[in-house]
C-alpha cells in the first residue's frame, strides 16, 4: 500500500496561521456571516445599551409613526420602537436559538457517539428510539411540547420552548455525529487506546468527542439558524414567546399582519432581522463546513 | 500509422526505436493556499512502441502529476504547466483543443489507475462501462460494442464473459476489476497505457497475474506502457527501461539492468539498498537514507537530494542537470563518475545480528485452535446473517524475545489475529494464554495489568495517532493513566526520553501529528507502545504505509529497540522479504487457517506448502537479470471469498498440486521437520 | 425483496409503539383537558357536574392504562376513534385534509425537484465561481426566508397585481382540476423554494463529492464527453443522498406546513394538528401523530427501496 | 346609505367563520362559531328585533302572555312552521326542547341548565300553545326565550335519540343543511316551508371557515367572501375600507363582552384589597380607550353593565369609581401608596392570558405597561385555551385577564362574575363576598327596574371598591359587508341575528 498522497509537510520555519485568519482568506463569504453574527451578539449582548428606548414603553403618542430620525424602523401599533425591539429581538432569537441548539447538538452528540462507541445491542437500542423521535415531525413535537407543558421562564427564557425546539434537534445530530463517530471508532487510534485499558468514559471524551469536533459545530450553526426560524414560526403561531417580550416572530404576527398596510415597517424590519440571523448562521455553517471538511482543502 | 515525429532529446536520438511519447521539459505547479507546490520540474522521457518504461520513486515525487498532465487530467483551477511540450504522435498534446483531447483519451492513450476498488463507476454495470469508450471513439453500435466487451474480458482471463457483463463492479473482486480497467483500456486499441500503480492495491499473487497479463499484451500489440511504480522488484522484472524520479525531478534514467546493476545516483542506490531482499543474504541492518524529501514548496536550489545524501559535497548546492553517463543512462549527479568508479561509499553499515533465541527461552504466549466468526448482515435485501470466518483454528507460540512473522494475503485473518491477541475482539473459540494466564479469565484489574504489557504498533501511521492531542500527550496519557511516573515533571522527562529512543526531538512533543511525517509519526506510534512498558508487541504491518527510504528506519529502529527492552514481537506483514529480515520464525496464513509455520531460513530456504511457494514465486525480486530470466510462473484464479471458503483444504482451488483428497479432507498443522510445520496432506 | 420489505414491517412495530406510548402519556401529564374548552371555550358558565358527565362520556375518566389500552386495540383493529371535540370519527376529520396536504406535498416536490437539480448541478460544476456563488446565495436566502413570510407575499402579489386570489375552498383534483390547482400551486411554490434550497444544496455538496471520485477520473480518462461525465456517471451516484431528502422534506410537509396552511387558509393536516392541539382533542392529536409517523417511515422505506432500484451495490448484496 | 329597495330573491350567499364549530348541538354550544353556522337551520322560541335591540319579537311564537306575578308565561305558535324532514312544529317540540335545556338526559350536554333553573313546569294544552311555569318571578327568564342558542328540535327525532341534534342538523330555520364539509365549510339551501312568508330571500349560503385572519381579509378585500359577522380589528377595518372604499360597508357598535381583570384572592398579596384596588387604580382606562381603540377590539370604558344599556352606570357617576377616575396621575399616586401601605411596594406577578391576538395580546400588552408604571413588574404568560382553562379552575394564577361572553345585556347573566365562588362556578378571583351575594340575589328578584337599577349600581360601587374582578374595557363590534349584501342587522352581540332569513343580494 502507498501513502495517501499526503499534504505537504509546513516547514519547520512557517509555523502555524492563526485559525480565525485562515478562516478569513479561505473563506471570506464566511468570515461576513461571522460578522454579521458577531455584530448581532453584541448586540444582544448590549441591548440596554445600544437601543434608544425602552422595548415595553407604549407610547399611544407615536403609535404607527414611519421610519424617520427619531424611530429609525418606525414604531409599532403600541407605539414602540421597532429598531429597540429589533434588537432586544436579537436577545429572545439568539439566547433561544443558541440554548436550544447547545442543548440538542450536545445531548445528539453524546447518544450518537456512545451509540457508535458501545455498539451492539446499545446501538440497536438507541437507534430504534431515533428512528422513534425522527418519527415526530419536527413541528409537530414542537407544538405539542408549548401548547401542552405550557411554559417555563428560567431568567425570561422560556425553558419550555426551548426544549421543544431542542428535542427535534436531538435525533438528527444523534445520527449525524454517530455516522461520524462509527468511522472514528474504527481507527486504529481507538483502538490504541482500547489496548491502552483507558476507560470507557475517558475514550469518549478525550478520543472520541475531539475528533466529531467539526461536524459538531457544523450541526451547532445550521441548528441556530433552523432554532431560530422555528421559534419565529412558533410565534407567530402564538405559541412561542408571548408579548410583550420583544422577538421577531411575534413581531410578525397578530398586529403587525393587520397593519402591513399603513405600517409595512412593522413587519419589514423583524421579518429581515429573522431573515438576516438564519442567512447568516446558515452562510457560516457553510464556510465552517467547507473549512473544516479537509476534503474541500486544496 | 501517422508519422512519428522525431523526438529532439538525446534521449529518443538513441532509441532504437522512434519514440510515440516524448515529455520535454514539462514542469507541473499547483497554486495552492499555502504557495506554490512545484510537483514536477523540467521532466524529459520518451516511450516508444512496444516499450515498457517504469517510472519509480517515493511517494509524492510527482510520478502521478506528471501522467496526469500527459492525459490533461490535472486539476483546472489549481494546476499549472508553466513549461514543456508533450508531443504524442508528434502532435503537441498541451496545445490541443479540450475537445482534440477529449477524443484521444480513451482512444489513442489509456489510463489505468491505481484503485480498482474506486476507479469503477458502482452504479453502471461493467459492460456499460467497457461499452462506452468502443460507442464513443468507434461509433460501434451497442450490439458490436457488446461482442468486443465479450472479447476484451476473454482477453483480461475473466471467465463467464458474457454473463460478467451484466454485472456490477462491487460483484468483482479486487483483481477483477483491475482486469477490467486493462481491458477498458485496451478497447479501442490505444498506442499508449499508462498505468499508475495499477497493482499496488492487489495482493502479491494477484500483482503477478495482472503484470503478466499486461506485460503480454503489451508486447503482443505492440503497444507502449508507461508503469508507475514504487516497487523495484517489479520494474525490475517487467521494465525494458527505467525512470528514477525524486521530489518532482527526474534523477536518473535508463535501461533497467544498467540502473538496477549499476546505479549512478546516489538516491538510486539508496534505494536498492534500503530495501530487503529475498535474493540476498539477510543483513544484520539495513541501509537508510535518513531524513525527509524536501517540501515541494520550498524546494533546495542545488541538487534536491543534497541534505539527505551521504555523498555531499559544496558543488552540490548548484543546481544539477541531467547528463548522459553512458549511451541512454542519464543521471542528474554532479559525483557520477566518482560513484561509477565506486570512489565513494557512505552507506555502510555494521550488520549488528540478532541473537538466535534460545529455545529454552520462557513461553510469553501460546494460542491454541483460535477461532474468529464475524456474523456479517446478509446486505440490505436478505433478512439472513453471513458467517466470515475470519481465524479458524489458529495455533503457535511465541517465546521471550522472539520475532514471529505473519505473512498472507489481504482478509486472510493476520490483523484478526492480532486483534483477538490484544483482546479488541473476543474469540468465537480457541485459547490465548499470556504469560501463563487465560486472557478469556481475567478480571478487571489483570485485564488492565495484562493490556500495559502487551502492545500495538499499527499500519497507518496517518490513523493511529488521535489527530487532536499532541505528541507529548498522546505519549504522557499512558503515563498518567497508570502512574508510571510520579509527577508532570517526570512525564514530560520520560516523554523526552521515549522521543529520543525512537529517533524523534524532544521539541516534537508540541506537535500534532498532522506536523510530522508518515516516518515519524510511525516513531511517536512506537514510543506511545513503549510508554506502557510491554513486553509483548503486536506490530500489524507497522511498515506497510511507508516508503522504500522509511520502511528501512523503522524496521531498524524495532530491530533495535527489540534488543535492548528485551521485548517480543508478533510482526504481521504481507512483505516477504521485510518478514524475512526481520523475524526469527515464520508463519503463513490463508483465507483464515494457518498454512505454515517454520523458522526463519527453513521455511525461505525450502518452502514446503504449496501456497507459500507461490507467494515466493510471486514475489519480484529488485534484480532484472535474474528476474527476466525467470519463467512467470504466476498462481491462477482469485482468492475466495471468505464467506463461503472452499471446502476441504481451503487452498484447493488456486493449488497446482491438488488432488480429490484435498476437496474433502481439512489438513492440519502437523510437523513435517523438525520445527517445521505444515497443514497440507500432499507434503510428506 | 419480500422478506426485506416484511422485515422492514415488522420493524415499524417497535417505533410505532414508541411513538404511541410517548405521544399518550406525554398528553395527559398536563392539567386541562377538551372538556373544559369545549364547554367553557367560549366563558359559558357550566357547572362541574356537567364537566365531569362530558368527560365520563369522553371516556377520561377512565384509569390511564386502560384509555391506553382501549386506544391500542382501537388502532389495531382500524378503529381510530371519534374525534373528541367534534364527535365524529377521527377519519372522517382527517380523510379530505389528508388528500389537499398530500396533494400539495406531491406538488412541491415536483417544483422542488425541478428548481432543485438543474441549480445545484450548476453550481457544483462551476464551483467557486459567480454561478455557484449566485446559487448559494438564492439557496441559503431560500432557507432562511420563513415560508409562511414568503406565503404571505405571494398572497399580496396576486392581490395586487391580478387583484385576484385563489380559492378559497378546496376542490379535489378529480372534481376540477383548474380550481384545484389554482388554489394549491400557490402554496407549493412558496413552500417548494425552502424545500428546493434544501434539495439543491443537497445536490451540489454530494455532486463535488462525487466528482472527486475515482470514477469519474476514469470516465474522463476514458475520453467520455465532459456532459456524459455529468449526467451518466456523476449524476446516477449524487442524486442519491438528494433522494434521502427529498424523502424526508416530502414526509414533514405532510404534517409540517402548519405555518403555510393558516397563511392560504388551506384545509389541511397542519392546521388541523394545530387546531387539535390548542383543543387537547386528545384523540386526533395521537391520532394524527401516529398517521404523520406512519408517513414518515413508510417514506423512508419507499426511498431505501428505491435506494436499492438506483444502488446496485444493495440491491445485489 | 340609501333605504333598502324592496328585497331581491336568489344567490348564494359567501360569509366567513373564523372558527370551526366543534358540534352541531346549539344547547352544548357555547362559541359563537356553533351559531354561525347552524343558527339558520333553526327557529327560537322568540328572537331579537335587531332594530329595536332590547324588545324581543316572536320566531315561532305567533304571540304569549305574561301574568302579572311574572310566573307563567303562555306562547302561541304559528300553526306554518314546518321542519326540514316536513313533520309540522307542534308545542310538543317546544315542551321537549326546552326540557332538553333545564333538564338534560343523560349523555347531553346542556351549557345552560342555570338560566332555567326557576322553570318549574312546561305544559302544553293543545298543540299551538305552551305554557312555561316559574316557581319564582325572575325577570331575565323572558328574554332568554329569544335566545340563539335554544334552537328548537323535533321531539319525535328527540325520543328517537336524544344525541340527535349532535349529529344532524334538523330544523325549522330558513335554510336546509346540505353539507359540512370539516375545516372548510358550511352550506345550506333555501327551506321552502319556511314560516315567514316569501323568505328567506337567499337560495342558499356558505359559510367557509378561516383559521387565520389575514386570510380570511384577503377574502373579503378579493369579494370571495361578503362579510365576516363577528368582527374585524380596527386595523382590518382601515385595511379593507382603504382598499374597498364605498364597496364594503362598515358597522360599529359596543359589543356586551368586556374584558375583565381578576385577582386570585385565595393568594396573596391579592387577598388584600387595597393590593387589588391599588392595580385596578393603575389602569388608565381613559387613555387606554383611546389607543387600544385603533388597534384593538375594545373601546368602551364601563363598570358592570355594558355602557349604554339599561342597567349601565352613567359617565359622570362611573368616573367616580375607584379606577375609573380621569385624573390617571392621582390614581397612580393613591396605587402607589395603597401598593406600600400593603407592603408590596416592589410587588412582581405573572398575568396569565389566552394567546388570542383580538382583544387578547393588546389588553395584556397594555396592563404590562400599566402596571409598570407603578413600579409593578408583571410577566405576561399567554396559555392555550386549554391550559388558560386549567390555570382559572385550579386557581394556578395571579392575575388573569378574563371575559364575559353575553348574548344580551343582562344582569342576571352578567354579574355571576362577580359573585362568591361557591355559588358561581363563573367567578374567576376566587373570592367569597356575601355582601356583593346579597345584592344580586335582590336585584335578580326585583321587578321593578328602577330599583333593580338601583340595587345594581350599589352591586357595582361594592364590586369596584373591593376589586376582585374589575373590567378592564368593554369590546367594540365592527363589522364588515360587501354594499351588496343587504338585510343583515348589526346587534351589540355576534350571537344574534344569524338565521340569515332576512338577508338579501342586491345584484
Ligand atoms: N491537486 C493538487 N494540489 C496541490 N498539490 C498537489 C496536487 N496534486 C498533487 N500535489 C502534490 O504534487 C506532488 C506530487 O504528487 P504525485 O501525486 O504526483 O505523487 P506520486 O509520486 O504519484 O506519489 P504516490 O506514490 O503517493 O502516488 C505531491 O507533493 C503532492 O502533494
Ligand atoms: N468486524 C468485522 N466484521 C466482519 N468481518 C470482518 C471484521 N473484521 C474483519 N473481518 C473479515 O475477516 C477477514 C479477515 O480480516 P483481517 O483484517 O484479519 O485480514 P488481514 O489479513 O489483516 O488483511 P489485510 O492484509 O487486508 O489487512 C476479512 O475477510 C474481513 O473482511
Ligand atoms: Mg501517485
Ligand atoms: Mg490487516
Amino acid at each position: 500500500m502507498a501513502v495517501a498522497s499526503a499534504p505537504a509537510l509546513p516547514s519547520p520555519v512557517g509555523r502555524r496561521r492563526a485559525a480565525w485568519l485562515d478562516f478569513i482568506i479561505a473563506q471570506p463569504l464566511g468570515a461576513v456571516a461571522l460578522f454579521v453574527v458577531l455584530v448581532m451578539a453584541l448586540a444582544a449582548i448590549f441591548a440596554d445599551v445600544v437601543a434608544p428606548y425602552d422595548p415595553l414603553e407604549i407610547d399611544w403618542g407615536a403609535m404607527l409613526s414611519a421610519p424617520s430620525m427619531e424611530h429609525p424602523f418606525g414604531t409599532d401599533s403600541f407605539g414602540r420602537d421597532i429598531f429597540t425591539r429589533v434588537i432586544y429581538g436579537a436577545r429572545t432569537a439568539l439566547a433561544i436559538g443558541l440554548l436550544s441548539s447547545l442543548i440538542g447538538c450536545t445531548l445528539g452528540a453524546a447518544i450518537g457517539i456512545a451509540s457508535a462507541y458501545f455498539g451492539g445491542r446499545v446501538d440497536m437500542v438507541v437507534q430504534r428510539l431515533v428512528d422513534m423521535f425522527l418519527a415526530f415531525p419536527i413541528i409537530v413535537l414542537a407544538l405539542v411540547v408549548v401548547a401542552i407543558l405550557g411554559r417555563l421562564p428560567v431568567l425570561g427564557v422560556d425553558m419550555n420552548l426551548v426544549l421543544a425546539i431542542a428535542v427535534p434537534i436531538v435525533p438528527k445530530v444523534a445520527r449525524v455525529i454517530r455516522s461520524s463517530a462509527l468511522t472514528i471508532v474504527t481507527m486504529p487510534y481507538i483502538d490504541a487506546a482500547r489496548t491502552a485499558g483507558y476507560s470507557h468514559l475517558r475514550i469518549i471524551l478525550r478520543h472520541i468527542a475531539p475528533n466529531v469536533a467539526a461536524p459538531y459545530l457544523i450541526l451547532l450553526t445550521a441548528f441556530i439558524a433552523q432554532a431560530i426560524l422555528l421559534e419565529a414560526s412558533l410565534s407567530f403561531l402564538g405559541l412561542g414567546v408571548t408579548e410583550p417580550t420583544p422577538a421577531w416572530g411575534l413581531m410578525l404576527s397578530g398586529n403587525a399582519s393587520d397593519f402591513y398596510r399603513e405600517a409595512p415597517w412593522m413587519i419589514l424590519f423583524p421579518g429581515l432581522a429573522i431573515s438576516l440571523a438564519v442567512f447568516a448562521f446558515n452562510l457560516f455553517g457553510d464556510a465552517l463546513r467547507d473549512w473544516l471538511d479537509p476534503k474541500f482543502k486544496t | 500509422m501517422s508519422a512519428i515525429a522525431m523526438s529532439p532529446t538525446p534521449v529518443a536520438a538513441a532509441e532504437p526505436r522512434r519514440a510515440l511519447l516524448a515529455v520535454e521539459d514539462l514542469s507541473v505547479q499547483f497554486v495552492t493556499s499555502r504557495g506554490v507546490v512545484r510537483a514536477v520540474e523540467r521532466l524529459s522521457y520518451t516511450v516508444a512502441p512496444g516499450e515498457i518504461l517504469a517510472v519509480v520513486g517515493e511517494s509524492g515525487c510527482g510520478k502521478s502529476v506528471s501522467s496526469l498532465a500527459i492525459m490533461r487530467l490535472l486539476p483546472k483551477q489549481t494546476a499549472r504547466i508553466p513549461s514543456g511540450r508533450i508531443l504524442f504522435d508528434g502532435r503537441d498534446l498541451l496545445a490541443l483543443s479540450d475537445e482534440e483531447m477529449r477524443s484521444l483519451r480513451g482512444r489513442d492513450i489509456a489510463m489505468i489507475f491505481q484503485e480498482p476498488m474506486t476507479s469503477l463507476n458502482p452504479v453502471l454495470s461493467i459492460g456499460e462501462q467497457i461499452m462506452e469508450p468502443l460507442i464513443i471513439h468507434l461509433a460501434m453500435t451497442p450490439a458490436a460494442a457488446r461482442s468486443r466487451a465479450v472479447e476484451l474480458l476473454g482477453l483480461v482471463g475473466i471467465t463467464d464473459p458474457e454473463r460478467r457483463l451484466d454485472q456490477y463492479p462491487h460483484q468483482f473482486s479486487g483483481g477483477m476489476r483491475q482486469r477490467v480497467m486493462i481491458a477498458i483500456g485496451l478497447a479501442c486499441n490505444p498506442k499508449l497505457i499508462i498505468a499508475d500503480e495499477p497493482t499496488t492495491a492487489l495482493d502479491v499473487t494477484i500483482q503477478a497475474q495482472i503484470l503478466e497479463l499486461m506485460k503480454d499484451l503489451c508486447r503482443r500489440l505492440d503497444i507502449a506502457l508507461i508503469v508507475i511504480t514504487h516497487n523495484l522488484g517489479i520494474v525490475a522484472r517487467y521494465a525494458d527501461r527505467v525512470q528514477v524520479m525524486y521530489a518532482g525531478e527526474a534523477v536518473e534514467q535508463g535501461v533497467s539492468e544498467q540502473v538496477f546493476q549499476t546505479p549512478r545516483h546516489p538516491y538510486t542506490e539508496g534505494l536498492l539498498r534500503s530495501i530487503p531482499r529475498l535474493d540476498r543474504p539477510r543483513d544484520g541492518r539495513l541501509a537508510t537514507i535518513e531524513g525527509l524529501p524536501p517540501n515541494l514548496l520550498a524546494p533546495p536550489d542545488g541538487c534536491r537530494f543534497a541534505p539527505r545524501c551521504p555523498y555531499a559535497e559544496a558543488a552540490c548546492q548548484s543546481p544539477q542537470t541531467l547528463a548522459e553517463v553512458r549511451p541512454g543512462h542519464l543521471t542528474r549527479c554532479g559525483r557520477a563518475a566518482e560513484i561509477a568508479r565506486r570512489g565513494i561509499n557512505g552507506w555502510s553499515l555494521a550488520g549488528e545480528a540478532a541473537a538466535e533465541v534460545a529455545s529454552t527461552a520462557p513461553l510469553v504466549l501460546e494460542v491454541e485452535g483460535l477461532t474468529k466468526h464475524f456474523e456479517v448482515g446478509g446486505g440490505l435485501l436478505r433478512g439472513a446473517t453471513a458467517v466470515v470466518k475470519a481465524v479458524d483454528g489458529v495455533s503457535f507460540s511465541l517465546r521471550e524475545g522472539e520475532t514471529l512473522g505473519l505473512v498472507g494475503e489481504s482478509g486472510c485473518g493476520k490483523s484478526t489475529v492480532g486483534r483477538l491477541l490484544l483482546k479488541l475482539e473476543t474469540p468465537t473459540a480457541g485459547r490465548i494464554r499470556f504469560e501463563g494466564r487465560d486472557l478469556a479469565g481475567l478480571g478487571d484489574r489483570e485485564l488492565r495489568d495484562v493490556r500495559r504489557r502487551i502492545q500495538v504498533i499499527f499500519q497507518d501511521p496517518f490513523a493511529s495517532l488521535n489527530p487532536r492531542m499532541t505528541v507529548g500527550q498522546i505519549i504522557t496519557e499512558p503515563l498518567m493513566v497508570y502512574r508510571l511516573v510520579a509527577s508532570k515533571r517526570a512525564a514530560a522527562d520520560r516523554v523526552a526520553e521515549l522521543l529520543g529512543q525512537v529517533g524523534l526531538y524532544g521539541y516534537m512533543a508540541e506537535r500534532y501529528p498532522h506536523e510530522l511525517s508518515g516516518g515519524q509519526r510511525q516513531r511517536v506510534g512506537i514510543a506511545r507502545a513503549l510508554a506502557m512498558e510491554p513486553r509483548f508487541i503486536v506490530c500489524d504491518e507497522p511498515v506497510s504505509a511507508l516508503d522504500v527510504s522509511i520502511q528501512g528506519q523503522i524496521i531498524n529502529l524495532l530491530e533495535e529497540l527489540k534488543l535492548r527492552l528485551g521485548l517480543t514481537y508478533l510482526f504481521i506483514a504481507h512483505d516477504l522479504a521485510v518478514v524475512r529480515h526481520i523475524s526469527d520464525r515464520v508463519a503463513v496464513m490463508y483465507l483464515g487457517r494457518m498454512m505454515e509455520v517454520a523458522a526463519r531460513d527453513a521455511l525461505y530456504a525450502e518452502p514446503l506448502h504449496p501456497y507459500t511457494q507461490a507467494l515466493l514465486d510471486a514475489a519480484p525480486v529488485p534484480d532484472p537479470v535474474a528476474e527476466k530470466a525467470r519463467a512467470p510462473r504466476t498462481l491462477g484464479g482469485e482468492l475466495p471469498s471468505p464467506l463461503n471458503p472452499p471446502s476441504g483444504c481451503v487452498f484447493h482451488t488456486r493449488c497446482v498440486a491438488a488432488t480429490e483428497a484435498c476437496r474433502r479432507v481439512v489438513p492440519s498443522l502437523e510437523e513435517k521437520r523438525p520445527g517445521h510445520w505444515v497443514a497440507c496432506i500432499n507434503v510428506a | 425483496m419480500l422478506r426485506y420489505l416484511g422485515r422492514r414491517l415488522v420493524l415499524m412495530i417497535p417505533t410505532l409503539l414508541g411513538v404511541a406510548i410517548i405521544t399518550f402519556f406525554m398528553l395527559r401529564v398536563v392539567p386541562g383537558d377538551i372538556v373544559e374548552v369545549k364547554l367553557r371555550g367560549d366563558g359559558g358558565s357550566v357547572t362541574a357536574d356537567v364537566i365531569a358527565a362530558e368527560r365520563a362520556r369522553l371516556g377520561l375518566d377512565q384509569p390511564l392504562l386502560v384509555q391506553f389500552a382501549d386506544w391500542m386495540v382501537g388502532l389495531v383493529t382500524f378503529d381510530f376513534g371519534i374525534s373528541m371535540w367534534t364527535g365524529r370519527p377521527v377519519v372522517e376529520e382527517i380523510g379530505l385534509r389528508l388528500e389537499l396536504s398530500f396533494q400539495v406535498a406531491v406538488m412541491a416536490t415536483v417544483v422542488a425537484v425541478l428548481i432543485a437539480i438543474p441549480l445545484g448541478t450548476l453550481s457544483a460544476l462551476f464551483r467557486n465561481t459567480w454561478i455557484d456563488y449566485v446559487v448559494r446565495i438564492f439557496t441559503i436566502a431560500g432557507l432562511a426566508v420563513p415560508s409562511f413570510w414568503l406565503g404571505m407575499l405571494v398572497i399580496l402579489a396576486l392581490l395586487a397585481l391580478f387583484n385576484w386570489l385563489p380559492p378559497i375552498t378546496y376542490t379535489p383534483l378529480y372534481v376540477d382540476p383548474i380550481a384545484n390547482l389554482s388554489q394549491l400551486i400557490w402554496p407549493a411554490l412558496a413552500v417548494g423554494y425552502r424545500y428546493a434550497a434544501v434539495v439543491a444544496r443537497m445536490v451540489r455538496s454530494s455532486l463535488l463529492e462525487v466528482m472527486r471520485e475515482d470514477y469519474i477520473r476514469t470516465a474522463r480518462a476514458k475520453g467520455v464527453f465532459e456532459r456524459l461525465v455529468v449526467m451518466r456517471h456523476a449524476m446516477g451516484n449524487a442524486l442519491l443522498p438528494a433522494i434521502t431528502v427529498i424523502g424526508l422534506e416530502f414526509a414533514f410537509l405532510i404534517g409540517g406546513l402548519v405555518v403555510t396552511e393558516q397563511v392560504f387558509n388551506l384545509n389541511g393536516i397542519g392546521r388541523l394538528f394545530v387546531q387539535a392541539v390548542s383543543r387537547n382533542d386528545f384523540m386526533l392529536i395521537q391520532t394524527l401523530v401516529m398517521l404523520l409517523a406512519v408517513v414518515f417511515i413508510t417514506v423512508n422505506l419507499i426511498v431505501d427501496l428505491l435506494y436499492a432500484a438506483l444502488d446496485p451495490r444493495i440491491r445485489y448484496k | 346609505q340609501a333605504p333598502s329597495a324592496t328585497p331581491k330573491r336568489g344567490g348564494t350567499l359567501t360569509f366567513a367563520i373564523s372558527a370551526e364549530a366543534p358540534t352541531y348541538d346549539c344547547h352544548a354550544g357555547n362559541t359563537y362559531a356553533v351559531v354561525h353556522a347552524v343558527a339558520p337551520f333553526y327557529s327560537t322560541l322568540l328572537k331579537f328585533d335587531l332594530s329595536k335591540y332590547p324588545a324581543v319579537e316572536g320566531d315561532v311564537a305567533e304571540s304569549w302572555e305574561i301574568s302579572p306575578d311574572q310566573k307563567t308565561f303562555t306562547f302561541r305558535l304559528r300553526d306554518n312552521v314546518v321542519f326540514h324532514d316536513g313533520t309540522r312544529l307542534t308545542s310538543r317540540d317546544v315542551r321537549a326542547t326546552y326540557e332538553r335545556l333545564r333538564n338534560p338526559p343523560p349523555g347531553v350536554v346542556s351549557v345552560r341548565r342555570a338560566s332555567y333553573e326557576d322553570i318549574s313546569e312546561i305544559l302544553t294544552p293543545d298543540e299551538r300553545t305552551v305554557v312555561f311555569k316559574l316557581s319564582e318571578a325572575n325577570p331575565s327568564v323572558f328574554q332568554n326565550f329569544a335566545s340563539p342558542w335554544d334552537c328548537i328540535y323535533s321531539a319525535a327525532k328527540l325520543a328517537e335519540d336524544p344525541l340527535f341534534p349532535q349529529k344532524t342538523i334538523m330544523g325549522t330555520g330558513p335554510f336546509k343543511f346540505v353539507e359540512h364539509v370539516r375545516g372548510s365549510h358550511f352550506a345550506g339551501v333555501r327551506h321552502e316551508q319556511y314560516h315567514v312568508r316569501g323568505q328567506p330571500y337567499l337560495d342558499g349560503f356558505r359559510g367557509v371557515i378561516f383559521s387565520q385572519g389575514s386570510a380570511m381579509l384577503n377574502a373579503l378585500q378579493g369579494g370571495q367572501v361578503l362579510a365576516e359577522f363577528r368582527s374585524l380589528s380596527p386595523a382590518e377595518r382601515d385595511r379593507i375600507v382603504g382598499t374597498l372604499g364605498q364597496r364594503i360597508r362598515i358597522e360599529e357598535e359596543s359589543w356586551v363582552l368586556k374584558l375583565t381583570v381578576a385577582f386570585n384572592a385565595e393568594k396573596a398579596p391579592f387577598n388584600d384589597p387595597r393590593v387589588r384596588r391599588a392595580l385596578s387604580m393603575a389602569i388608565d382606562r381613559w387613555g387606554g380607550s383611546q389607543g387600544l381603540s385603533r388597534i384593538a377590539t375594545l373601546r368602551a370604558v364601563g363598570g358592570v353593565m355594558r355602557p349604554g344599556s339599561p342597567f349601565a352606570t352613567p359617565e359622570a357617576e362611573l368616573a367616580k369609581l375607584p379606577g375609573f377616575g380621569r385624573d390617571i396621575r392621582a390614581a397612580r399616586e393613591e396605587a402607589r401608596r395603597l401598593l406600600r401601605e400593603a407592603g408590596v411596594p416592589n410587588l412582581s406577578f405573572v398575568l396569565t392570558n389566552r394567546t388570542l391576538a383580538q382583544p387578547y395580546t393588546p389588553g395584556g400588552v397594555f396592563l404590562v405597561d400599566q402596571w409598570r408604571q407603578i413600579g409593578v413588574t408583571v410577566e405576561h404568560r399567554q396559555l392555550e385555551t386549554a391550559a388558560y382553562n386549567a390555570a382559572q379552575a385550579n386557581g394556578t394564577f395571579d392575575v388573569i385577564l378574563d371575559f364575559s361572553n353575553e348574548f344580551m345585556d343582562e344582569p342576571n347573566n352578567g354579574l355571576t362574575k362577580y359573585i362568591s365562588s361557591d355559588r358561581s362556578p363563573n367567578n374567576p378571583a376566587r373570592a367569597v363576598d356575601r355582601d356583593l351575594d346579597r345584592l344580586y340575589d335582590q336585584q335578580r328578584r326585583e321587578t321593578d327596574p328602577a330599583k333593580r337599577n338601583a340595587i345594581i349600581q350599589e352591586f357595582e360601587r361594592l364590586a369596584m371598591e373591593r376589586a376582585y374582578t374589575v373590567p378592564l374595557l368593554w369590546w367594540h363590534r365592527i363589522v364588515a359587508t360587501h354594499q351588496h349584501l343587504r338585510g343583515w342587522q348589526m346587534s351589540p352581540s355576534h350571537l344574534l341575528g344569524q338565521s340569515l332569513a332576512g338577508v338579501w343580494l342586491d345584484q
